[in-house]
Order: C-alpha cells, then structure tokens, then sequence
C-alpha cells in the first residue's frame, strides 16, 4: 500500500524535502507512529529530524491525529513541528 | 462573504471587522482580536517575517473552530483573516472579528476562536533577525490557553 | 492623542484602533470592543437614541477606569471613545480599544473597561419607538459582569 | 450650608429641573441619604420620584458615592438612575 507524506515548516527544512510516497507492506494498517518510527530509522538527518525530544503534530488526510491513529492505502499523513500562526 | 480567508496580499483588518456589522443592523457588539507582526521578538529586532500553511487543512482546521464556536455561543457573524507568505512589522497577520447581539458572547468566542487557532491551525512562522532566519517555537502559554477551553468545556457538560 | 474622547460627532471606530496601533510597533495584540446601535431593542424597532451624560464626572469616571486597567495589566494604549447626544441606528457608540505585546492582557483589560463602564460612567440611553421616548432600563448582567471582576481583584489578593 | 443639586436622565425629568441649591441648617454635615429624604418629603412628583423602590444611584463632586456618605459646604451632590452606556 501507497502512504502519501508531507512535511512542513523547520520539519520540511530537516529532512530536505516537502513530500513523497511511502510503500508500507501490503494489507497492514500502520499507525503513525508505525510510518514516524520507520523515518526515524532512515538515519542520519531523519534519525535527527524524528529524534524522541522533538515535540511533532502529525495530521491524516487533513485532520489533527494522534500517534496511534492507523492509516489505510492512499492516506496522506502529513508531519509538522507544533504550530505557532495566530 | 466567506468567514474564512487566507491570503498572501495584505489586508485591512479594520475594513474587515466593518464589514461584519454593516450587514446587519441587529448587531450590537463587536470584539475583535489583531494579532499585528512586531518589530521585536525574544529580545532580537525581527525585520522580516514568513508564514508557511498547509493549503487545504488550514481552511478546514479554521472552519471547524469556527463552527465550535458558532455552537457554544450566539453569534451574528465571524470574519477570519490569516496572512500567509512574506510580511513586514508592523502589518497586521490575523484578525479574528465576531459580531453578537451582546457582548459577553462575542468576548468569548473571539478569544475561543484565537486560542484555538493557535494551537489547532497549520501555520508556522519564520522571522528574519540580524543573526538570519529562525522559526519561532510554539509557546507554553497557548497550549495552557487552550487547555482552559477544555475545562470549561467539561464544565458546562458536567452541569448540564 | 489622549486616551478618552466624549464626542456628539459621529466617529470612526476602526481608525481610532488603527491609530491606537499605528504610533508603536511593540504592539503584537490589539482587542477592540465595539458597542454599535441596534435597530430592535426589548422587542420593539428602535428609531433613534439620545445619550445623556455628565460632563466632568464622565472624564473623571473613565480616566479612574483607564487608570485601574493599567495598574492591572501590561498595556501598551488604550482608546475609549464614547457618543453622547442624538445617535441613528448602526452607528457606533463606544470603542473600547487595548494594545499589548500579547494577546491575554488586551482581552482581560478589555472587557474590564467595558464592564466597568457600563455599570460606573455616567452615561443614560433614551430610546425612540413608535410608541415615543423611553429611558433604557440597566441590565442585572452589567451588574454581573461588573461583580465578577471583584471577586477576580479579591481573589488576586488572597493570592499574595 | 448650600448644597449644590444635579439631576440627569429620568430623574431630572420627573422632577421637572436639572440643578438647585439646597439650603440645609448650618454646621451639620448631611449624608446623601438624608438629602433624598428631605426631597422624598416635599411630597407630589418629588415623592414619586425618590420613592424608596427606585433604584437610584448618587456622587459627589463627581465621584460615585454610597447613600451614606457626609457632605460639605459647597459639594456638589448628583443624583440619577443606575447608568446605561456602553
């Protein structure tokens, strides 16, 4: 299955891009978290990008999520420092 | 008009916030909340400012505060307008306008509507100071803020 | 500019806040409460309105409250402009407007000035209907509201 | 002692004028409360006016005051309905 991914603001700049798909084992629903961990084992800026300390929101197809919400095929999961508009 | 609005161009709060009572003359209270960009942050002069969104969510995050508060509260209209892209100090970057018959409802929900968007809605600023660009860090203070909403929340549910 | 206008004119609340902002870019947050001129009130469409006042003890009364605002919060400004005489409906009849580097003291201080106006200037409304001339009636809630901030001032003390 | 008199709104209305001087006996120093009670008693629209179910609110020189509060030669004592700004 397909997982479309976002970054934004000094998350996007850590890891040096704005998007891409990610393919995840098929019939799984991976949470999140699951995807987060998976980045985080990339190394290197995304070791550092996803380390434990660095407080991150993550939003699903558009909506505020918890870490534990699972996915389904085609979903974007988008990952994002905490926000500061307003 | 649309209660939402996020854009690149500048825009006249004032002329906004008018714009919410002139149409309805059953209106008797505004409040309204500008948030202006300051030429100051964290003890450093900020000369410039970006603001970066997440096109789609942001409207969808807004309306959804919107229609919260439109719930919780009687109110005649709400204008939001949230500025996107390069700003200079001293130009304004939202405003929230609420319009009621009364003011204690229009009091609440103005500042319901900007603790939520500060803590719920994807934008994320960069200020640019002497020493080059940095983003600015989410403060403790509006997450407390908007905790105090959830309080009263279960409040007025518990007294239900 | 001084902090407090009585004035027969008419007047532009939204300059008066633009200008409240214009002379210091330090300002991050500006609250403005405006109280506008409802075409219905108590049930009946109202024609016009006469606001009486005191003159002298109107200033005194606002510049007491502007004073206790400012011992209370971190204000950057504050602007209270207030209609007397002969008013037509959607017209405006007091802004209260409160600048501050953050958003928290602009909306307590805010709604503190309005409160207190309402139940400590010496202002009267007469309205006109079609059935003639009647002096508006004070609201228990003014006296609610106004009642709330004390317990907020003692409860500010005892925390000492 | 002279005591100068204000009255605003409809209370100015139902006693038909906006200022007076009250004389009152010299070397005592009245309470707002005994004022109103002197003017209660004149009796007709007076009565009326300064019924005791009437809210009223009063100040002196221009400060809000309690009913209790003593006056001077000279002060001025206004006398209206609870206010209605804003």
């Amino acid at each position: 299955m397909n997982i479309q991914l976002r970054y934004f603001a000094s998350l996007r700049e850590a890891v040096g891009r704005d998007s891409e798909t990610l393919e995840w084992e098929p019939d799984a629903s991976p949470s999140a978290a699951d995807v987060i961990e998976r980045l985080r084992a990339r190394g290197g800026r995304w070791a550092e990008a996803f380390a434990a300390d660095n407080p991150l929101m993550c939003a699903i197809n558009q909506e505020m999520c918890d870490p534990g919400q699972r996915l389904k095929e085609g979903d974007e999961l988008a990952l994002f420092p905490p926000v500061t508009g307003g | 008009m649309e209660s939402i609005l996020v854009t690149t161009e500048p825009f006249d709060p004032h002329a906004e916030s008018a714009a919410l009572h002139a149409r309805n003359p059953a209106v008797g209270a505004v409040v309204d909340f500008i948030g202006w960009m300051r030429d100051f942050n964290e003890g450093d002069p900020v000369t410039a400012m970006t603001l970066e969104h997440y096109p789609g969510m942001t409207e969808k995050a807004l309306q959804r505060i919107v229609a919260e508060a439109e719930s919780r509260w009687d109110l005649l209209g709400v204008r939001i307008v949230h500025r996107v892209g390069e700003l200079k100090p001293s130009e304004p970057i939202v405003l929230v306008a609420v319009a009621s018959a009364h003011r204690g409802d229009a009091f609440r929900a103005c500042e319901f509507l900007i603790d939520y968007l500060k803590t719920r809605a994807p934008f994320w600023k960069k200020e640019t100071t002497r020493d080059g660009e940095r983003w600015v860090q989410a403060r403790h203070s509006d997450r407390a803020a908007e905790a105090r909403w959830k309080e009263e929340i279960s409040k007025d549910t518990s007294q239900d």
